[in-house]
């Protein structure tokens, strides 16, 4: 129960910083948080308290497999490359940002107001 | 008044999520599909089971195709840090790292390839893989961009074995799809459980992939660490 | 031979209390010092003891563990004091001020770092 | 049981994850980040799942920081109002 309030905690507060700063690196830190806190959700999905990793390493586990749920772990894994993958894009963004505009702050932009 | 409307749509947001998750069951049963996975983890008839790692075997076999998109992802991004960084000038650094720096980095670095080239070899045994090992060898590179600021590394080199792994992870795939019917069957066979040598072609896919996404890696850090 | 098994696994409880004991004290310290360096030398070398104390006791404990803990102990004896210095170098590089109480600079001293200051 | 365990590095989590909104420093911003991080670290070893705990570890922790810390060196460091 822990790992869900844990979870959507993270996912939460992530959203909270992306809606309340201006700041491009801080937005993107929120991002991140709402992604941590979704894959701690999936992962605990799985979970079946009283087993053990889903890794068969000993001849009783290969006879009983009291394993806990191995596809939620399988898609996290994925989940997590990706997400690095969009957090460097992102930031290689903001740089390139950066050296157009001279600031970070994304209110300072007038352009973008109508 | 930006915080306050922050704090009812994130409050609302809150409620929903614990409604929602104060339905789901903590800690109950597998799922069917998660059942047909456990279940057959080590079978001699399957073909597309023996890897002890059940986590590593829907990785690479059951899921291999998407395995391929998730290399091509983190490809694609390198590839467009690399553009966006180019032509920017870094800082100057004033000073030279001292001796005891350079020469325990001298020390650690060899030892940091060996973990990194590990956990990709016993993907198949132990925990880890393909994405961590190849991490870790682009964090010993990093480690040798700190202390020596004249390093240049080999970017050919990098680009050389990241482009015949990418080409070997296809041909593995095309080999299973002559052989058995799929695109990447696994034709070797299931093996003798626990060894090193076994699992079929989980050990030679997460090689590949080790060695790309460290040689993809360590030219991200090469890219951002040095004048371009 | 049971009289020696009492006496290693009352060791390792040992090696364990002073272990804690020590890694309690890194943080205190680090709590209570007032500029960068102390803080430093609290942070390095109680950790470094504390860490090496604590793995040396459960290797006591369960002896099959005793060959990859002398590794371990190997790894961290080489890793923390180089980060420790590396800190340290360019704490004092970037011109963090030491503090009031301070009576001795030895880097000032030699004019290592004279065009630093 | 081990679930009162968590609660402390719980509560430890959520606070540093809040305290990035005020610090107007973004390199201590990311070191926190990097703090919030490590300890999903645990919450996934301790969900049976060691896999994505390593990758965690050495991908989220490890590459994202030095992205992080990358960018940063190539735009300002302070946040502005």
């Amino acid at each position: 129960m822990i790992y869900y309030i844990a979870g959507g905690g993270l996912f939460l507060i992530g959203l909270y910083i992306l809606l309340v700063n201006r700041n491009l690196i801080k937005m993107i830190i929120g991002l991140g948080f709402m992604e941590t806190g979704v894959n701690i959700i999936i992962i605990a999905f799985g979970y079946v308290k009283g087993k053990t990793a889903p890794i068969l390493s000993t001849k009783e586990l290969i006879n009983n497999r009291q394993v806990v749920d191995p596809l939620p772990q399988a898609l996290v894994l994925t989940a997590i490359v990706i997400g690095v993958a969009v957090t460097a894009l992102a930031l290689s963004m903001v740089v390139s940002y950066y050296k157009k505009r001279g600031s970070l702050n994304l209110s300072k932009n007038k352009e973008l107001k109508w | 008044m930006r915080h306050i409307f922050a704090l009812i749509v994130v409050g609302t947001l809150g409620l929903g999520l614990f409604y929602t998750l104060s339905h789901i069951p903590f800690g109950k049963g597998l799922s069917e599909v998660s059942k047909y996975y456990v279940e057959n983890a080590i079978d001699k008839n399957d073909p597309h089971a023996g890897a002890t790692n059940i986590v590593t075997d829907i990785v690479v076999l059951y899921r291999g195709f998407d395995t391929l998109g998730e290399v091509t992802v983190l490809f694609l991004a390198a590839t467009g840090l690399s553009v966006f960084f180019f032509g920017l000038k870094k800082k100057e650094y004033t000073c030279e790292p001292s001796l005891i720096v350079k020469r325990g980095t001298g020390i650690i670095f060899p030892f940091i390839l060996l973990l990194g080239v590990y956990i990709f070899v016993h993907g198949h045994l132990t925990p880890g893989g393909g994405f961590p090992g190849g991490v870790i060898i682009a964090t010993g590179v990093l480690l040798i961009y700190l202390c020596c600021r004249d390093y240049k590394a080999p970017h050919s080199l990098f680009k050389v074995i990241e482009g015949s792994m990418g080409t070997l992870f296809v041909i593995v795939g095309l080999i299973g799809l002559i052989v058995g019917g799929s695109f990447l069957f696994n034709f070797l066979g299931a093996g003798k459980t626990g060894e090193l040598v076994s699992a079929g072609i989980i050990p030679i896919l997460y090689i590949v992939i080790g060695l790309k996404v460290g040689a993809e890696l360590s030219g991200l850090v090469k890219d951002t660490m040095e004048d371009v | 031979m049971i009289i020696l098994n009492v006496i290693r696994v009352y060791a390792g409880y040992f090696f364990l209390i002073i272990g804690s004991l020590f890694l309690f004290l890194g943080p205190l310290g680090i709590l209570r010092f007032p500029d960068v360096y102390n803080r430093l030398q609290a942070g390095t070398k109680s950790t470094t003891l504390g860490a090496i104390s604590a793995l040396f006791g459960i290797g006591l404990l369960e002896p099959g563990w005793l060959g990859k803990i002398v590794i371990l102990i190997l790894f961290i004896l080489l890793t923390n004091p180089v980060s420790s210095h590396a800190i340290g170098r360019s704490a004092y590089r970037s011109k963090v001020p030491l503090c009031g109480k301070s009576v001795v600079d030895k880097c000032e001293e030699e004019h290592i770092y004279k065009e630093a200051k | 049981m081990i679930d009162y365990i968590l609660i402390p590095l719980v509560l430890v989590m959520f606070a540093s994850a809040i305290s990035v909104i005020f610090i107007k420093d973004l390199i201590v911003a990311v070191i926190v980040t990097a703090v919030v991080d490590l300890i999903t670290v645990v919450l996934f070893f301790f969900l049976q799942a060691p896999d994505v705990a390593i990758t965690q570890a050495s991908i989220v922790v490890g590459l994202t920081t030095f992205i992080f810390v990358v960018a940063i060196m190539r735009t300002t460091r302070k946040e502005e109002e």
